[in-house]
């Protein structure tokens, strides 16, 4: 059985509870334990980079060492979390000095920090750690004929970590095959939504996220999978405030991937947090796989 | 030391160069009573030795105090080195048995403590005493040039190089690895910025390429193997098989009509049109015969067919034709083997193999040329709608850290060309993006006015997508084009029906492997190192190898026909020398002492160490040689020796310079 | 720093390749840039001819130190042979330090034929490092070492 | 006419040697036949007192093996330089230091340290041996020992080099019929200076193993490589000195599947036998980067032990600096 | 050496950590600007900010909102043919920002972030009603009303927490800050 140690992250909390739920439900279902990181803290999303590069180091290699002491690789569900804890990591190998600072604060927690984690993303551990056979050896509801729209975002991909494909990745596509759906062409799956901008420059935030919605419908897509809370939230919960805004009239569901999962692996929806959200969900998803209309 | 040396010092005052700084009176007078013991006989100062009078000086000492050996203390061997030698030359010394030591650019020039500069020179000098003993008089190798040139490579650079040669009367060897000469230019339909059909001022010189009883022409043919050293080169070509008899095909064209195989064409057409199994590349190739591409023949495929033998009037097709080796023997080489164009794939944000209707610089020169796939009609991907806007993408993969970082030189004005060319076919609307506008060349700035005053849209900004994601009215169907007119500062959705990369220049795929063939290097970018970037832009570090045209670097057609013609006069300068005199400074094994552990055997980048497998000794080819010396240094038993700058010569400098050599020394080296 | 240290001068020997890092000190000199003048350079045509006797033949001569120099990696004359002066420099070190010699008496310089500034200032910065390391003062052949010790040790 | 005279002395060194001299077998009787034995302390019966009551000059050939360690060392060199016409530098010790010559890594206090105060010795009052020493029946003196170990030409001027740890019999066996030819007048001395007992070339020219154009990719310990048999260590990364150590000994560590560790010493015209080994290594890694490098480096767990095993004290830096230091220089 | 360094060395000593080329090798080609999802409602592109910097106008580069616009995508970042690390520019100009006290007036960037901070660095969980009071009066009205319809129906929904989180070794993960910053400073 695999293991990993779980940094679920604030949004994880409450605000994204049906992500958590669903992580938690298809991972066991693959055979995999996400173990949570004892008392970890938050990872600062963008804020603390804002204020000082050295606490935002420290706070994010907190977790870093708590995580070391398992031995285990952390997985993120969120992408900012990922993000941060990823190059934090990065950075400390590089700059024994930056690590020396770190550590020295850790001492005060009885932590250390050796530079010995691996940092993935949810989504990583099922585009790379499982194999699409795996996946589809769970899959007893396939969700034939639902078109889904991609949505990578920023942070998963970018900054570019060595040689990776940051313009036109495709291993999500790779996953909603697997489950049986269909992928459509979402062409601005790479583009940001904005997340981190809602309560700063919010009509920017709002124009973001209508180009978005505009796209997902433009292709002819049921749904949005995201792999990450901010832009679940971004995109799901503000779409009234872009009518209002813009006159739209968007009701557009997204949700998380690994609901989408859980629903092909016939997970009941309320185990995986489905009825949490602001958009219903198309009653043909719920359905798919058992009546095939 | 059975026989005693006989040494002169000659210390120059360089006018008050170094005697402002150096006290060279002191340090003359020391020489000679300190280094009396190493065989110093002479030792003098003098103004300027590098005069007549001081080159005199030491001649008259030679013939007077029958000196073995001279040391001159004056500027840096690079500028009198020369001077220097030939002095004792001309006094019958051999000229390697004069050492210099630089006390200007190494002492006076540098420092400015009187005493410290003098002790040091003084220190220099002993040094340059006790290398001198150990050194021996070289003689020049002279090697005979082979007449014969082997070109590889026969696009327009190399065809420019065989024809110089040719025409003077020398032998050439042409290697094309295409079916046919022509390269990328036989592709375009116009060159800049006169617009010049391509074809047409290509077409005469490939005929006499074709044609020329000095050359012979070897298409469809690949280096296998090269050997020797500049002047007696000896290489193995591999002539693929054509699957078509030369000698009895008069390329009439009837098998290639009657192939039932289509292919598509994805060299000389970039995958705009198709071909046959049999086929030309073109209908003015060189030489008219066709080959048969059997990956793709079907009686290669399924074991039948034959239409092409059937309908051949002059049983030219051989299914069982095999690959020839010829071997030539050259006395230089000329490689000419061009670039390959940016993959536009890589750059996935601009859509390329993705949005139909964008499309390369390579598929844009056959849409454009009357003779490519759709007559010269300027037409989207669909092959009739021709577009009513039209986006030129400059810098794709040029400039850029991310892909290549050096300017492709050419990607501006082959930009310019195809905004003139699509105004002038269709009247679309044109937006050329760009980051600079470079024209640097003839005419070329007059040309970029011209465009100007067509009407093309300049929008200063290096374009960041192209996407098919419509958000604003108008965009439907469209492909929008994403930048920053940075001239402004708003960020531009421009909606165009069709978008051309202007794709830059890369160095071939296996340029790096050729250069090792040739030893040769390439630079970090991978082009091919020339000898000097200004003053030696087509010779390479190694005797023999010449470079024209694009393989050195991105550059247009009349810099790569320049360099072909300059590439054939540094060749024929050669030949007409007949014989080319190498220096002495060489590496030799002694055979007795080698035990063939063949470490050395690949530390020399010039491939000058032969192993010979029955004596089980490593050999080293004097010709091929450049005397670095890393050999030597490498050979874990001693057994190789390197002339000039033997391990005695070093050794024996260490101590000199550390003062060892002489008795009464204590301050140098505290107690 | 000491009195002592101050005033010791430390004697260097430095290997240049003929192409770029002699040219560089040609440069220097012509560009009358100031150098401290404790190093004595010996020119050989490439840094690849560096063999390793001729560092410890400095070292066991009373060179405080050693400078190599050449060509700038990717730039060398003969194609790649500074690439072998840098793996000999790598081992070199490691044999050194375990010599107890300090491995700051080994310099490695890249300088191309333009960078006369850069070796001027390399070279005042190393001769100040092994001014703050000290003489070296390795036994010369036939001084005197054979001082019986046993006193010394016995308790 | 007398028999000529034969000495053979054992320096710092372990004996092997003496024990290689006896291993010709049957060969040994023609050094009985020819030579008057006058001094061969682990042989016979001999009081130096003796030897130096020689004539100058009266001892034909003498071998000489070990190194110099002490003054008794130093003494009985100086005494038979004095006495004999040849001195052979018989065995590594005596050529360039060899296992003993190690020790010139370490000040003398800490080998006073190790001997006589570790843990494996019991001497609980730190006892240390001094080197005049009062009994009743009067002084006693042991030799003092140097602050670092030289090679006998270090000291003596040396007629030949014989290498080898020890030297191969078959070796010394031809020397001595050598010998015995010049002096029934049918071969001539080699000249002066001239390494006898061995080859001019290196172990590869008597290795039977397959060799290639090397580039090394990483660097091993032999115990941890699945060795090709058949093909040469050094391009397995197994860190072999055949490449740069004297000819002589038939290839027999590598015949057996072990590197050679250099026990004949440099070849023909060689200053210094590590730097040869450190330039023929390094110039076969395959890399040019630095960290590259030295990964691979890594490889070489003790490179000085690697390349100076036997050759340190005749090496040109002779000692390690704190070898040299301990002497207060 | 002088005893105040340009503002365009300031910036380019507080992005001494980042990975990426020096600002002043920017070839003002505009593909960050052509890219960013945001470009059009700062005040100059990044591009401009970059050519602002290099030529030393600190005033005109804080009083601009594009730093506090920057949504951290790194696209630009990614795409630069320089390889300048331009999101990370972005970050060092809004600490460069804060630092200084000086920033555009009505941006709620900088007050949110501090809010933000102090929040973390009292309890080292994020507890989303307690930033509400740091933007919600910055709003105007139906934008206020939105975000309380909006909080309204996450807490229906069971997705937004009553109690704030808090860590368990809350301090010795205060006296960790304590070795990074002063408390004074955020508390």
């Amino acid at each position: 059985m695999k293991e990993y140690a779980y940094f679920p992250g604030c949004s994880l909390e409450k605000m994204a509870v049906s992500y958590h739920l669903s992580a938690l439900e298809t991972t066991k279902k693959l055979g995999i334990k996400l173990k949570e990181l004892e008392d970890w803290n938050c990872c600062g999303a963008t804020t603390y980079f804002y204020i000082d590069e050295l606490l935002a180091y420290t706070l994010c290699a907190r977790n870093l060492a708590i995580a070391e002491k398992t031995g285990l690789d952390v997985v993120a569900p969120c992408s900012a979390c990922y993000k941060n804890m990823y190059f934090t990591a990065a950075h400390l190998k590089k700059d024994a000095d930056l690590a020396e600072h770190v550590n020295f604060a850790l001492e005060e927690d009885n932590l250390q920090y050796n530079g010995n984690v691996n940092i993935k993303h949810l989504i990583e551990v099922f585009a790379q750690d499982v194999s699409a056979e795996e996946i589809k050896s769970k899959v007893t509801r396939p969700l034939e004929g639902i078109r889904v729209a991609p949505y990578y975002g920023c942070q998963i991909v970018r900054p570019q970590k060595e040689k990776e494909d940051v313009e036109q990745p495709q291993f999500f596509e790779g996953i909603l095959s697997a489950i049986g759906a269909t992928p459509v062409n979402y062409p601005l799956k790479m583009r940001c939504c904005g997340g981190s901008l809602i309560i700063s420059s919010r009509t920017a935030a709002l124009a973001m996220v209508r180009n978005l919605l505009q796209s997902a419908v433009d292709s002819q897509a049921t749904v949005i999978a995201t792999a990450c809370p901010m832009c679940q939230v971004n995109l799901e919960c503000y779409q009234q405030q872009v009518n209002q805004e813009f006159g739209t009239n968007f009701s557009f569901p997204v949700l998380y991937f690994t609901q989408l999962i859980g629903l092909a692996f016939g997970i009941p929806p309320k185990k995986l947090g489905i009825g949490k959200e602001f958009v219903s969900i198309a009653p043909s998803l719920l359905r798919a796989g058992q009546s095939k209309d | 030391m059975e026989k005693k040396e006989k040494i002169g010092v000659y210390v120059c005052h360089c006018g008050t160069n170094i005697a402002g700084v150096v006290n060279v009176g002191e340090v003359s007078t020391w020489a000679a009573e300190n280094l009396k013991d190493q065989g110093v006989v002479v030792s003098r100062d003098y103004k300027f030795m590098c005069s007549s009078l001081g080159q005199e000086l030491i001649q008259k000492d030679i013939k007077e105090y029958g000196l073995t050996r001279v040391v001159v203390a004056a500027c840096s061997p690079h500028l009198h080195e020369a001077t220097f030698r030939n002095a004792c030359k001309g006094a019958d010394l051999n000229p390697y048995l004069c050492e210099l030591v630089s006390i200007r650019e190494q002492a006076s020039w540098v420092h400015t403590d009187k005493v410290a500069a003098t002790e040091k020179s003084k220190a220099l000098i002993s040094g340059g005493v006790s290398r001198v003993v150990y050194n021996e008089p070289l003689e020049p190798l002279y090697v005979p040039i082979h007449p014969a040139t082997l070109v590889v490579g026969g696009g327009i650079s190399g065809i420019q190089a065989a024809l110089e040669i040719a025409d003077a009367g020398y032998r050439v060897y042409l290697v094309e690895r295409e079916p046919s000469i022509g390269g990328h230019m036989a592709q375009f339909d116009k060159t800049f910025p006169t617009l010049d059909c391509s074809a047409c001022i290509l077409t005469p010189r490939m005929v006499q390429v074709g044609s020329h009883p000095n050359i012979t022409l070897l298409t469809y043919s690949e280096i296998e193997k090269v050997e020797g050293y500049v002047g007696n080169f000896t290489v193995s070509i591999r002539k693929r098989a054509r699957s078509v008899d030369e000698a009895t095909c008069t390329g009439c064209g009837i098998c290639w009509e009657k192939c039932p195989k289509k292919v598509v064409d994805n060299v000389f057409e970039a995958g705009m049109g198709n071909r046959k199994a049999i086929y030309v590349p073109f209908p003015q190739a060189v030489p008219k015969y066709p080959v048969i591409d059997r990956e793709n023949c079907t009686f290669y495929i399924k074991g039948t067919c034959k239409a092409c033998e059937k309908f051949c009037p002059t049983e030219a097709i051989n299914f069982a034709q095999e690959d020839e080796i010829i071997n030539v023997e050259v006395g230089n080489v000329i490689l000419a083997t061009g670039y390959d164009p940016f993959d536009a794939r890589r750059i996935t944000q601009y859509g390329y193999g993705r949005l139909a209707n964008v499309f390369t610089s390579l598929e844009f020169e056959r849409l454009s040329n009357a003779a490519g796939p759709t007559g010269g009609n300027i037409v989207l991907r669909d092959g009739k709608t021709v577009p009513k806007v039209v986006g030129i993408v400059h810098c794709v993969g040029s400039r850029d850290k991310n892909y290549n970082e050096y300017c492709s030189a050419i990607c501006c004005m082959q930009s310019l060309k195809f905004a003139h060319l699509v105004h002038e076919r269709t009247g679309a609307e044109i937006y050329n993006f760009y980051i600079d506008i470079r024209a640097p060349g003839k005419g070329y700035e007059e040309f970029y006015h011209r465009l100007l005053d067509e009407g093309t849209h300049f929008v200063r900004g290096k374009v960041a997508e192209i996407s098919d994601a419509v958000r604003l009215p108008g965009e439907e169907g469209k492909l929008i084009i994403q930048v920053e007119d940075t001239l402004t500062g708003n960020q531009l959705r421009v909606p165009v029906d069709m978008a051309i990369l202007s794709a830059g220049l890369e160095p071939r795929r296996d340029a790096k492997a050729v250069a090792k063939q040739f030893g040769i290097s390439c630079s970090a970018d991978g082009w091919l190192i020339e000898r000097h970037p200004k003053l030696d832009p087509v010779a390479t570090v190694t005797e023999g190898i010449y470079i024209a045209g694009c393989v050195q670097g991105p550059k247009d057609i009349p810099a790569s026909v320049a360099q072909g013609a300059a590439a054939a006069a540094r060749i024929l300068g050669k030949i007409m020398q007949k014989e080319i005199a190498l220096e002495p400074i060489r590496a030799s094994i002694k055979e007795e002492q080698c035990s063939g552990c063949r470490i050395c055997n690949n530390v020399c980048p010039f491939n000058a160490i032969l192993f010979h497998e029955d004596k089980m000794v490593s050999e080293v080819n004097p010709a091929l040689c450049q005397g670095c010396g890393t050999c030597v240094a490498a050979c874990p038993a001693g057994a190789i020796s390197g002339t000039g700058f033997s391990n005695q010569q070093i050794l024996s400098q260490i101590e000199g310079l550390m003062l060892l050599n002489i008795k009464s020394h204590k301050e140098t080296v505290p107690a | 720093m000491t009195e002592e240290t101050k005033s010791f001068e430390p004697t260097i020997i430095g290997f240049t390749c003929n192409w770029c890092s002699y040219r560089a000190a040609d440069m220097a000199g012509t560009a009358r840039m100031k150098y401290a003048p404790n190093v004595r350079l010996i020119r050989l045509m490439c840094s690849g001819r560096l063999d390793p006797t001729f560092v410890f033949k400095a070292f066991a001569s009373g060179a405080d130190a050693v400078l190599i120099s050449g060509c700038h990696p990717g730039d060398c004359h003969y194609i790649s042979q500074n690439y072998k002066a840098l793996r000999r420099f790598h081992l070199m070190k490691r044999v050194l330090t375990q010599l107890g010699i300090e491995p700051g008496r080994l310099k490695l310089l890249w300088a191309s034929a333009a960078e006369g500034a850069i070796f001027a200032s390399e070279i005042t910065k190393f001769v100040e490092e092994v001014r703050a390391l000290g003489p070296l003062n390795w036994p010369q052949p036939g001084e005197q070492v054979s001082t019986p010790i046993m006193e010394e040790v016995t308790a | 006419m007398s028999k000529p005279k034969f000495a053979m002395y054992w320096a710092a060194s372990c004996g092997g040697c003496e024990i290689a001299v006896l291993n010709i077998h049957e060969k040994i009787l023609d050094v009985d036949a020819n030579f008057d034995v006058v001094f061969w302390p682990v042989a016979m019966d001999a009081k130096y007192k003796d030897v130096e009551a020689m004539e100058d000059g009266s001892i034909l050939l003498t071998l000489f093996n070990g190194g110099i360690r002490n003054d008794e060392n130093e003494h009985i060199a100086h005494l038979l330089r004095k006495k004999s016409k040849i001195l052979v530098a018989f065995g590594s010790c005596a050529c360039e230091g060899c296992i003993p010559g190690l020790a010139n890594f370490s000040p003398v206090k800490e080998i006073f340290d190790t001997a006589f105060s570790t843990i494996s010795t019991d001497n609980p009052d730190n006892i240390r041996p001094q080197t005049h020493y009062a009994m009743p029946e009067g002084e006693i003196t042991i030799p003092t020992l140097y602050p670092v170990l030289r090679t006998l030409d270090q000291v003596v001027d040396v007629d030949y080099y014989m290498p080898g740890c020890p030297p191969e019999s078959h070796q010394i066996a031809a020397v001595i019929d050598l010998v015995i030819q010049v002096l029934q007048g049918k071969a001539e001395l080699p000249p002066k200076g001239a390494t006898i007992g061995a080859g001019n070339s290196t172990v590869c020219d008597e290795c039977k193993r397959k060799r290639n154009e090397k580039t090394i990719k990483a660097f091993g310990r032999i115990q941890l490589i699945h060795a090709d048999p058949e093909l040469c260590l050094l391009e397995q990364g197994i860190p072999c000195n055949g490449p740069a150590t004297r000819s002589g000994c038939d290839a027999r560590c590598p015949s057996a599947g072990a590197q050679c560790i250099g026990c004949y010493g440099p070849a023909e015209g060689v200053v210094d036998y590590g730097a040869r080994l450190i330039a023929a290594f390094a110039s076969v890694i395959d890399s040019d980067k630095p960290e590259e490098i030295d990964r691979i480096l890594d490889g070489l767990v003790d490179p000085a032990g690697q390349f100076y095993r036997f050759n340190l004290a005749g090496s040109l830096l002779k000692a390690a600096k704190p070898a040299w230091k301990s002497n207060g220089g | 050496m002088t005893d105040t360094i340009s503002f365009s060395q300031e910036v380019s000593n507080l992005l001494y950590a980042a990975e990426g080329e020096p600002l002043r090798t920017c070839i003002q080609c505009g593909t960050c600007s052509g890219t960013c999802p945001v470009a059009g409602y700062m005040d100059y592109t990044p591009r401009q900010i970059i050519a602002l910097i290099n030529a030393g106008n600190k005033e005109q580069v804080l009083e601009s909102n594009t730093f506090w616009y920057c949504a951290s995508c790194y696209h630009c970042t990614v795409r630069c043919p320089q390889k300048i690390n331009i999101t990370e520019l972005m970050y060092a100009l809004k600490r460069y920002s804060i630092w200084k006290g000086q920033h555009k007036e009505g941006l709620i960037g900088p007050t949110f972030s501090e809010a933000f901070v102090k929040m973390i660095v009292r309890g080292g969980r994020s507890f989303e009603p307690v930033l509400a009071p740091s933007y919600i009066f910055s709003l105007n009205l139906r934008e206020m009303l939105q975000e309380v319809t909006n909080a309204t129906e996450l807490l229906l929904k069971g997705r937004l927490p009553v109690l704030p989180a808090r860590i368990k070794r809350i301090d010795s993960f205060k006296r960790m800050i304590g070795r990074i910053i002063p408390m004074g400073g955020l508390e």
